[in-house]
């Protein structure tokens, strides 16, 4: 018996042992870590995704990219033009690309891949698009139904990577979650959701981008992304060298990052704004005065300095400041105003009470602040709680999972939260405000004739993209001045890597890290 | 006159500076506001991270918090949170274990099934699960703490009593004509009851653990109430930053239960009921 | 021979045990049809081994466990069929003396509350002075009546659960095995006491015991028991035994007289299983006198004075 | 030649509780020595004492000497003790249900002794095993061998335990009330092979019992411990005919016997002392009908009587 | 012993009914309908409906658990309804990283307990004795997340001997091993010494000194082995608690796992996903305590006899 047991052990220690085979680890190899707001994106079917993370930009080209500067260049369509009208656009195409599947992308690849995305999550991308006539093999045509001054945008949006028809039509929903072609530097080896996704280079790309110096293959031969949902244990893992590069760090690690000689930062516009959304519909903030006072009780200036550490900027607009429809008029930005805050309040008949919270017909002014159970939400949430509470409000924090707030929020009965968004173009005050929307993406419940009014002319009135840039200025100078939301703060993109392991291109001429950035980038042996 | 057993067990070797450790968590808890000049949840950004110092002796936290004042603080949550959680469990515990012993057949099989199979599986995993269910908060813990332990004592009070039943001091109230009620009220509960009371309290400190543990993940208490296991949490997004916020409240918690621990066993020991607890596990 | 105080008819119980899912349930009889009347003042012994349904005989008579058929008469009146609360009633006039001291006394409770506890009970006010008196009649100084039983000795729990069982003047007693865990010097004044205390009251006892000897000493009539069923009756304490199991019960035990040694002739062979009982005489299997017949049939209790259960009597 | 075991003046402490007092027995070769008392009287403690196993149970011998065969077990090594213990000495346990390893066949159990002191083989023990069983009258010895603990009655169990302390050849058995577990019949059984092992091996038997009958039947010596200390010793006749010491003849009257008239058994009243409370002077004399005033002072010493000796300041003039 | 076996295993379909039924039941109650997070927002009840319906979320609850309990039965675990891909994958690939985690955590907890728990036997109440207990007790009574974040402190940031986090290297288990091993230890070094405490008084044992046998061959060829009998039931019992105790561990370290992917999908609403999960560990949990019936049986003839 004891004999037995003995044996038993022993074997099943050595098999327990045989199950970690150690994979080795060769030069060309990188691994990368997602940004936590990237952590747990279920698929690389960029038609279907709501949340796409870092390695699509890898795994697929889009028509058109977008340099740094925000403007517009060629990359899988190599020249295109757009009728006087706005009414077509034609796109060139470059010849000798071929999807990982061995397909080629020509003219036919275009009229699918269009097609796809009627009644798909991203449909609102090719709404303008009437209809896709094939010019030649490598020319197409999209007819439009009305002008669409947005369409490089979008061409450019990782949500219309180009993706193969053929397979994207077989495989189905397992598109993106089991195989994906793409044209891209990169194939799809494996992906584990919330873990890791492992790419190898495609070593026929020769159609890079030309934003990048390499236009193909890339140097770097295998790229691994990994999943990790605390940003502290990710810097841990890029300070100890488990890692080599994190591709968001959270503004109040920089300073750690800066501390280690071996690590180096990649500063890049960011594309993010902080902020907080106010249910309009529900009191006390039905009352204008009352959001406003709010909003004004926010010390942007306090939270970029401590809870940011000062890098990035405050947020006094709903939009990131790179974007022309973000200059609004100055009387319309969001500032902290305490003293009209407690100005509105007392107005509105919230009177201030000896336990510093303010009250109405004796009902105190007890409000829900809601956030999300990331640590920079956590920290920055009870900032905020602090600053309304100076201002007489009292803020109650529920912290829900990321992922479940979404779900809380389409109850609608939340008054205030903390938020962030991730978007580099105006039709982002439409995703929020537009009363299409109420409960989720709007969830300031936000529903004003006005504003609807101005939200038509923007996103489908506009001829041209000037045009559409007054529209949207407009119509988002005027959703400030209703307060359904207290922008906050604006951060960079900050990446970090170890330079003791990549090289990274010396200029890197795009709005994101991504492809470009990748295409350049080297391992040192 | 000899003293009661909980003060009988102060005077044990290990049960005195256990005890008063409790006591001094449990006495700090009431009194928290009169022993620090620091608000729990007063900001003052421009000294967070600051490391242990004359004014901060545990330094303070990325609020600029006095992480001292926020620990005894969250002492308040944490106990009272664990023991409230613990009470509950006790008393659901005790009315279905002793129903089932009672009454046996087929609601006793039930109850033994379901329970053994409860207690088989992990307490933090019954507590997510529960607080998925009743949303975060203090009330949602303190509900998913109670259920998790609810196995626990009902397969003590129904062991407590099944062997009670089968002593004899039973038999002779029964041949004395005592009904089923005076049985179960005069006899079995209030012997059962001692093994059952000091497992409540070795489990108070596995439910600070819990709780610790819910808080962690963020389902705790709600800021800005400080408990020990949310100051661990906010504390371990930066652990190589300011180690110290997560460091104190971390041994506040391990030297807590060690004191309930050290505790338990000298009050086991001074009423003599080892076996019975041992048995009943 | 006065009026029958107590009268058992057929008193079978069956155990069953083991039973579960899929598993087959074995069963026991503990006591197979003992029939046996016991006259008021009488002090009736019943003797036997370990698992011959000596204890599970006075569980039945006092209804702390249900018969599984037979029944048991007080007075004539049924007690096997009695209400409840009728039951409680019945209580009064009978109580139970327990083995063992130790887990007798609920460890909880002082002696005053062990004593009270019979009147709680039944539901009937406690006379003054009732407490002091009761300890003195079982020879325990008043001044115990605060201790608790952990701070008595055998002695004297097992005084305090004679007490408890006169509390309310029962007329009937069954006192199982009351000395069989305390030393002998204990078990004689125990034995002295209950022998007075009968006197006194004018009890009527069913004494339980393994001790044939002791059995011999203190009672009227003798109950042999063997696995389950009465194998002798033995009509005074000293007549000769004609069961070969009774002989085999007194010669096993050691008269503590040197002068008179004598060889030890023990039975060979076990007690069979309960579960598993042969189908003729219990006792076959280690009775010197054993016929084939023994071993297929199975010998009643024959209707004389000395009614024995054997087809070989001695 | 000296006796096979003496105790001399041996006490025995617990921590700081002393609970053999003094006590000083012989055993000859070949002889039965009953050990009596009522609980608590520490017979358990004299047996772990002369089995040199009382640091088991956490206690020591605090002053005299246990020798056997002359050699002061206390002078002897660890290893040395422990080549007496099975070889020499065999010992009998109280409880035969607990006594054997419950995960262990029977055979295993008893075989280990002669392999480890007699040097047997596997196969040799084993013999020699299965013809002790015969000895024993086991029947089918072979399957008994193979057998669980928990599927041999009580009975047979103890004369598991009684193989095995007869497994080394042994010269001494200390048996420690080996019957007290059983039923009236098994009872008789066991005390009639140990009797006989004493008659045809003649094996020293140690008896430590409580029953006064088991005393009078087979032993030939009996020595009478009365809280901690000893009251009586000699020769087991004389004892029962003419009890020097009180406590001893109240033991033998305690005994209900045949033809004893209902009422005349009283018992010794009061209780037993605990070892927590000895009385002063003569332990006894709480219960003693013969106390006077001076008992309760002085602590009595031994005193030979016949070829025996009693603990008691009141001894009867010797018989001539 | 066979029929025991049978009917042991037999014992568990009851028992795993109840199980499903509950973990079924249970995720039903939970607030947040999956399919919102699906659907565009401003879609169609139409559409709504279609995709309830793809899902069998428009059934009543009793054909619902029939169909998942069927399909369950035929290896089915169903679509994960966030992560879009078959729950038996996602199972699949956190399964061997939960088994590798919570299979060492086990063995260094035994090996590691036992060890601890014999030396503390041997010197009861002595210094060494209660040293290890001691340090045992301040083991079990840190929080495992709290442990795990310090030993990553320690071992990985300032001594850098391990990773991180992941589970890309067998030295990437090492750290979470020890924080779940600990627990554990203390859990059987303490039931260790407790039995062989408790053996060591036993009758037999007095027997087997008074044959004259050496005291360590007692305790460690005798005692020992009875005082293995509860420590292996109770581990086997706590198999799921291991498994499950990984959750918060595998949390703090990053790793793939059970219990990550228990979490991630408890906090997304995924259904299926927990209900697989749970599953597993229910499962886990069955045939532990399946395991310490049969490793009882094994060891201890009295619990053979019983059975039989």
């Amino acid at each position: 018996m004891t004999m037995s047991i003995r044996k038993t052990l022993l074997s099943a220690s050595v098999s327990l042992f045989a199950l970690f085979a150690a994979q080795a680890v060769s030069a060309q190899e990188a691994v990368f870590v997602l940004n936590t707001s990237e952590v747990g994106a279920p698929t690389y079917n960029p038609i279907k995704a709501n949340n796409l993370n870092k390695a699509t930009t890898l795994i697929f080209d889009r028509m058109v990219s977008q340099a740094a500067d925000l403007s517009y260049h060629p990359w899988l369509a190599e020249s295109w033009e757009e009728a006087p009208d706005g009414m077509s656009w034609t796109f060139h195409l470059k010849p000798g690309v071929k999807f990982h599947n061995g397909e080629p992308f020509n003219a036919a690849t275009i009229g699918p891949w269009l097609e796809a995305f009627k009644g798909s999550e991203n449909a609102y991308m090719t709404e303008a698009i009437a209809k896709v006539e094939v010019v030649d093999d490598l020319t197409v045509k999209l007819v439009m139904a009305r002008p669409e001054p947005n369409m490089l945008y979008n061409l450019s949006s990782s949500f219309m990577s180009v993706i193969e028809p053929k397979s994207y039509a077989a495989l189905g929903d397992n598109y993106g979650v089991t195989e994906v072609y793409g044209t891209g530097p990169f194939k799809l080896e494996s992906f584990t959701v919330g873990q890791e996704t492992v790419l190898v280079r495609n070593d026929d790309y020769t159609w890079g981008s030309p934003l990048a110096k390499n236009a193909g293959p890339a140097h770097i031969a295998k790229i691994t992304f990994r999943e990790i949902a605390e940003d502290s244990t990710a810097f841990l893992e890029l300070k100890t060298g488990g890692v080599d590069m994190l591709l968001g760090v959270p503004a109040d690690l920089l300073s750690e990052v800066k501390k280690e000689p071996n690590l180096a930062v990649l500063t890049l516009p960011g594309q993010d704004v902080y902020y907080m959304p106010i249910n309009v519909t529900k009191a006390p903030f039905d009352d204008i005065k009352v959001r406003e006072a709010v909003a004004k009780a926010i010390n942007q200036e306090e939270i970029l300095a401590s809870v940011f550490g000062g890098i990035g900027s405050v947020a006094d607009t709903f939009l990131i400041s790179a974007l022309p429809e973000s200059h609004v008029a100055d009387s319309a930005k969001i500032h902290y105003d305490p003293a009209r805050a407690n100005a509105l309040l007392d107005e509105a008949g919230w009177v201030m009470g000896a336990d510093g919270v303010r009250a109405k017909d004796g009902v105190p002014l007890k409000v829900s602040l809601w956030t999300q159970s990331d640590s920079i939400f956590r920290r920055l949430t009870e900032v905020v709680q602090a600053q309304l509470k100076a201002v007489g409000v009292d803020a109650e924090i529920t912290t829900f999972d990321s992922s479940m707030i979404r779900d809380q929020y389409k109850t609608g009965t939340q008054q205030l939260a903390v938020r962030s968004y991730d978007w580099d173009n105006a039709d982002i005050v439409d995703w929020f405000f537009g009363a299409d929307r109420l409960g989720y993406p709007n969830i300031s419940m936000f529903n004003d004739p006005k504003a609807e009014e101005l939200r038509k002319a923007a996103m489908t009135g506009s001829k041209n993209m000037a045009e559409r840039v007054a529209n949207f200025t407009a119509y988002h100078e005027y959703v400030l001045t209703q307060f359904p939301m207290a922008p906050i703060y604006q951060p960079v993109e900050s990446v970090a890597y170890n330079a003791d392991r990549l090289v990274m291109p010396e200029v890197l001429n795009a709005s994101a890290m991504g492809s470009v950035a990748v295409m350049d980038m080297e391992v040192k042996e | 006159m000899t003293l009661p057993a909980p003060l009988r067990a102060l005077r044990r070797p290990a049960g005195a500076p256990a005890g008063l450790w409790l006591i001094l968590v449990i006495l700090a808890a009431i009194a928290a506001p009169l022993l620090t000049p620091y608000a729990y949840d007063i900001q003052n950004l421009k000294s967070a991270w600051q490391p242990p110092s004359a004014s901060h002796w545990l330094g303070t936290d990325e609020f600029g918090r006095d992480l001292l004042t926020r620990l005894i603080y969250g002492a308040r949550t944490s106990l009272s949170v664990s023991s409230i959680a613990i009470t509950i469990s006790v008393l659901c515990g005790m009315t279905l274990g002793a129903a089932a012993a009672w009454f046996g057949g087929w609601f006793d099989r039930a109850v033994t099934t379901v329970v053994d199979l409860t207690w088989s599986f992990p307490e933090i995993l019954i507590a997510l699960i529960l607080v998925a269910i009743i949303g975060p908060g203090t009330t949602g813990t303190m509900v998913a703490i109670s259920v998790a332990y609810l196995a626990q004592f009902t397969r003590l009070t129904r062991a407590q009593i099944m062997t009670l039943k089968g002593e004899t001091f039973i038999e002779a109230a029964a041949s004395l004509g005592a009904g089923n009620g005076h049985i179960l009220f005069r006899h079995l509960l209030p012997n059962a009851l001692a093994p059952v009371l000091v497992s409540a309290m070795l489990a108070t400190g596995d439910a600070i653990i819990l709780e610790a543990t819910l808080g962690f993940f963020g389902l705790g208490a709600q800021p800005p109430v400080p408990s020990w296991g949310g100051m661990m949490s906010a504390g371990s997004a930066l652990v190589f930053k300011a180690p110290w916020i997560i460091i104190f409240p971390g041994l506040a918690v391990a030297i807590t239960v060690v004191a309930i621990n050290l505790y338990g066993d000298a009050l086991i020991a001074e009423l003599d009921i080892r076996a019975r607890i041992r048995r009943a596990v | 021979m006065t009026a029958p105080m107590l009268q058992i008819e057929a008193l079978t119980k069956r155990f069953q045990t083991g039973g579960g899912f899929l598993k087959r349930p074995r069963a026991m009889l503990a006591v197979r049809d003992v029939s046996l009347t016991i006259a008021k003042g009488e002090v009736v012994g019943v003797v036997g081994e370990s698992g011959c349904g000596k204890s599970t005989l006075a569980r039945l008579v006092l209804r702390l466990l249900e018969p599984t058929s037979g029944r048991v008469l007080m007075d004539g009146t049924d007690l096997t069929h009695l209400h409840p609360s009728a039951l409680r009633a019945a209580r009064k006039r009978m109580a139970m003396v327990f083995q063992d001291p130790y887990s007798s006394l609920d460890p909880r409770f002082s002696v005053t509350d062990v004593l009270t506890e019979p009147f709680t009970v039944q539901r009937r006010p406690l006379p003054p002075g009732q407490i002091a008196e009761m300890l003195t009649a079982v020879g325990l100084p008043p001044e115990m009546a605060t201790s608790h039983p952990h701070q008595l000795s055998g002695g004297q729990r097992q005084r305090v659960g004679i007490a408890r069982a006169l509390a309310l003047r029962p007329e009937f007693v069954v006192l199982d095995e009351p000395t069989a865990s305390l030393d002998v010097s204990i078990q004689a004044q125990i034995i002295d006491l209950l022998a007075g205390l009968r006197d006194q009251m004018g009890l009527t006892y069913l004494f339980i015991s393994h001790d044939l000897g002791l059995v011999r000493y203190f009672c009227d009539r003798i109950v042999v028991m063997y696995l389950g069923a009465v194998v002798e009756v033995l009509p005074t304490a000293h007549a000769k035994p004609r069961h070969p199991y009774t002989r085999a019960l007194i010669d096993s035990g050691f008269a503590p007289d040197p002068t008179r040694r004598r060889a030890i002739a023990p039975l060979s062979g076990e007690i069979p299983s309960p579960f598993d009982l042969p189908p003729g005489c219990a006792f076959a299997g280690r009775c010197p006198r054993a016929s084939d017949r023994c071993r297929t049939e199975r010998p009643v209790l024959d209707a004389t004075t000395h009614p024995t259960a054997c087809f070989h009597p001695l | 030649m000296s006796a096979l075991l003496e105790l001399q003046n041996v006490s025995v402490a617990i921590g700081s509780a002393q609970l053999l007092d003094g006590v000083s027995l012989k055993l000859e070769r070949g002889q039965t020595l009953g050990l009596v008392g009522e609980s608590g009287s520490g017979k358990s403690l004299t047996a772990m004492a002369a089995m040199g196993l009382l640091p088991l149970i956490g206690g020591r011998v605090s002053a005299g000497s246990v020798r056997f065969d002359g050699q002061d077990l206390a002078s002897l090594t660890d290893p040395q003790r422990r080549a007496l213990r099975g070889r020499r000495i065999g010992f009998v346990t109280q409880n035969p249900m607990t006594a054997l390893d419950p995960v262990q066949r029977i055979g295993a159990q008893i075989d280990v002794v002669s392999r480890l002191h007699l040097g047997l083989t596997k196969q040799a023990a084993r013999a020699r095993t299965l013809d002790l069983l015969t000895q024993l009258r086991i029947p089918e010895a072979a399957a008994v061998t193979e057998a669980w603990p928990h599927q041999l009655s009580g009975g047979m169990k103890q004369r598991i335990v009684i193989a095995m302390a007869l497994a080394g050849d042994p010269e001494l058995i200390v048996a420690d009330e080996p019957t007290t577990a059983l039923d009236v019949t098994v009872q008789a059984q066991i005390i009639q092979i140990l009797a006989a092992l004493v008659r045809e091996k003649g094996v020293a038997l140690l008896l430590i019992t409580h029953d006064m009958g088991v005393v009078a039947q087979i032993c030939d010596r009996v020595a009478v411990l009365y809280a901690g200390r000893l009251a009586e010793e000699g020769a087991v006749a004389p004892i029962f005919s003419a009890p020097q010491h009180p406590y001893t003849k109240a033991l033998i009257t305690c005994i209900p016997q045949e033809g004893m008239a209902r009422g005349t058994l009283r018992g010794i009243p009061g209780a037993v002392p605990s070892a927590r409370q000895y009385p002063s002077g003569c332990r006894f004399h709480p219960r003693c009908a013969k106390a006077t005033a001076e008992c309760a002072q002085q602590t009595p010493p031994l005193i030979p009587r016949g070829d025996g000796q009693a603990a008691c300041l009141h001894l009867p003039e010797p018989a001539q | 012993m066979y029929s025991y076996l049978i009917r042991r295993v037999l014992m568990l379909v009851p028992v795993f009914l109840a199980v499903s039924l509950v973990i079924f039941l249970i995720l039903h109650f939970i607030p947040g309908d999956p399919v919102d997070n699906l659907l565009k927002v401003g879609s169609s009840p139409a559409a709504r409906a279609e995709m309830e319906a793809r899902y069998g979320l428009d059934q009543p609850l009793p054909v619902q658990y029939g169909i998942w309990l069927s399909r369950v039965m035929q290896g089915d675990l169903g679509t994960a309804i966030v992560a879009r891909r078959p729950v038996s994958d996602l199972i699949l690939q956190a399964l061997p990283h939960s088994l590798r985690l919570g299979g060492l955590a086990l063995l260094f907890s035994s090996v590691v307990g036992v060890g601890l728990g014999v030396l503390a036997a041997l010197n009861r109440d002595k210094w060494p004795d209660r040293a290890i207990m001691g340090g045992v007790l301040l083991g079990s009574t840190m929080p495992s997340f709290w442990l795990g974040l310090i030993l990553m402190l320690i071992f990985s940031v300032w001594l850098g001997w391990f990773p991180v986090s992941g589970a890309r290297s067998a030295s990437a288990l090492v750290l979470p091993v020890l924080t779940i091993g600990l627990g554990g230890t203390a859990l059987v070094a303490r039931i260790t010494r407790v039995a062989m405490i408790e053996a060591s008084g036993r009758d037999f044992v007095t027997l087997l000194h008074a044959k004259g046998l050496s005291p360590l061959r007692i305790q460690l060829r005798h005692v020992l082995r009875h005082a293995l009998i509860p420590v292996v039931t109770i581990l086997a019992l706590r198999i799921g608690w291991i498994l499950g105790g990984a959750v918060t561990v595998e949390v703090v370290f990053a790793r793939p796992g059970l219990g990550t992917l228990l979490i991630k999908s408890l906090s997304q609403h995924d259904y299926p996903v927990v209900q697989a999960c749970l599953l597993m560990l229910a499962m886990a949990v069955m045939l532990g305590t399946l395991l310490g019936d049969i490793l009882q049986a094994a060891m201890d003839p009295r619990v053979r006899a019983a059975l039989a």
